[in-house]
């Protein structure tokens, strides 16, 4: 009966692998920046699938830190790295 | 308990394509705000009922509580940051992608 | 707000020996729910809950809002209702064979007090069908919206009236 | 069995793919991004190999910490690498004036 959370898990990682491309095509630093919020929500899904799949309640923890982490390096980003450079190098439109 | 298993399971069913669509939508969409949009939404109504749907299924309240938890953080986690990127993309002056 | 006023509020002590228990109470179900029924947990668990809430305290010394029952009890359906249909509203968008989108940008002034209700609506309208709040500035939202043809501003008042009710904001009549 | 396994396979398939991206990606913005969502995948892997500690602390160090330690990095490396620059002028400058100098000396 647990095989079919696994399967539901794999479905989720299907997507993940698959949004991945966005971090190599995207025009903008943002559009790559998104995919860690992707990893964010996608994550936890699997994480609770796994949890309830492999009968391992400590994973619900691994859940929690991976939606707040994944969303603080959302944060870090936005203020650190994208606000106030004009425009040049890593961020905004390769040249 | 047959029965609210059953449901439970039918509401994860549920809530998978809303992730596909969300991983779509983020390949397919032309620019920054519109796929904002498919990450945001899509994403959280799929684990919104993934966790309904878990919920259901377990066999504690306190499960019950720390399910709920991981769906309200993450709820306001990319809430926030999908407010910030849009934010600090008008503040670039990246225009959105409309119509021709 | 000069900040010197800031930190008065937080010493003047009718107001934190409100706010402290309330606090309290609400980071220690937190750890409840995180840790459950281990006893020998809240060794670390009572000094960790009494660090949250002097931190939160610190950084937000009075939220200065008041949840009404009523409110959140047509708020929370309202919202879960509203969220499904903008995950179905978006998933439609992106399987149709070519993205069905006109995507533009409105903008809209609310008139929720400046502070947690506005936050609360900002962060409110992005999980909400076809609009993501894009930007902030005093009392005008930016709204970016994935599809110009829905009645954005009739769904935005809508959400505001609700958010008002949900968090005793007084000034609803005036505008209306 | 066999359901797991194609589990495991995609992880290690896609954590593979991504640790050579990120190693053969010029653009350093990129790398960071991928070494983010590496640490992700990374620590559902140790999820796998039945070490959720060991996940945990993967999760908080290698997203939680190490990226935005890297994000931060990198825009510090943009500011020092604009003020090289500067300088650079600055000195040619320097240069410039002294060699005036010099070249008034000898007048």
């Amino acid at each position: 009966m647990s095989r079919i959370y696994i399967f539901f898990a794999l479905i989720l990682l299907a997507a993940i692998a698959a949004g991945m491309v966005r971090i190599l095509r995207g025009p903008t630093a943002a559009d790559r920046m998104m995919v860690a919020q992707l990893f964010g929500t996608c994550g936890v899904a699997i994480l609770l699938l796994l949890a309830k799949g492999l009968d391992n309640m400590v994973l619900l923890d691994i859940a929690l830190v991976f939606s707040l982490l994944a969303a603080l390096a959302t944060m870090t980003f936005v203020r650190r790295t994208w606000q106030g450079n004009d425009g040049e190098g890593a961020d905004g439109y390769p040249s | 308990m047959d029965i609210l298993h059953n449901a439970g399971m039918f509401f994860i069913i549920l809530g998978l394509p809303f992730f596909l669509s969300g991983t779509v939508g983020l390949l397919r969409f032309p620019d920054i705000f519109t796929r904002l949009h498919a990450l945001t939404k899509a994403d959280n109504v799929g684990l919104g009922l993934i966790i309904f749907g878990l919920a259901l299924q377990s066999d504690s309240w306190l499960m019950v509580a720390r399910l709920f938890l991981i769906w309200l953080l993450v709820l306001i986690a990319s809430s926030a940051s999908c407010h910030l990127v849009a934010r600090c993309a008008m503040q670039k002056k990246i225009q959105p992608w409309s119509r021709p | 707000m000069p900040e010197d006023t800031r930190i008065f509020n937080f010493c003047s002590f009718a107001d934190l020996g409100r706010r402290m228990p309330l606090r309290f109470f609400l980071f220690s179900l937190v750890w409840f729910v995180l840790t459950g029924y281990d006893g020998a947990g809240w060794i670390i668990g009572f000094p960790a809950v009494l660090l949250a809430a002097c931190l939160s305290l610190l950084l937000s010394p009075s939220p200065g809002i008041s949840i009404s029952l009523v409110g959140a009890c047509r708020f929370i359906p309202f919202f879960l209702r509203q969220s499904t249909l903008s995950g179905i509203d978006v998933m439609r968008r992106a399987l149709s064979p070519r993205p069905v989108i006109n995507p533009g940008l409105v903008s809209y002034s609310t008139f929720l007090p400046e502070g947690a209700a506005r936050v609360f609506f900002v962060n409110t309208i992005s999980l909400l069908p076809g609009t993501l709040s894009a930007d902030l500035h005093d009392n005008r939202v930016t709204v970016h919206t994935i599809d110009r043809d829905q009645p954005i501003w009739a769904n935005m008042q809508n959400l505001e009236l609700h958010i008002a009710v949900l968090l005793r904001v007084s000034s609803v009549k005036e505008k209306k | 069995m066999t359901l797991i396994m194609l589990f495991d396979i995609l992880l290690v398939a896609t954590l593979l793919w991504l640790a050579w991206r990120l190693l053969a990606t010029e653009d350093i913005f990129k790398a960071v991004v991928l070494f983010i969502s590496f640490g992700l995948l990374m620590a559902l892997a140790w999820v796998r190999m039945r070490a959720p500690d060991v996940a945990l602390a993967e999760a908080a160090l290698g997203a939680g910490l190490t990226g935005p330690l890297f994000l931060s990095a990198l825009r510090r490396m943009e500011r020092i690498r604009k003020e090289e620059r500067r300088v650079d002028t600055d000195e040619d400058r320097d240069d410039d004036v002294k060699a005036g100098n010099k070249r008034k000396e000898t007048i």
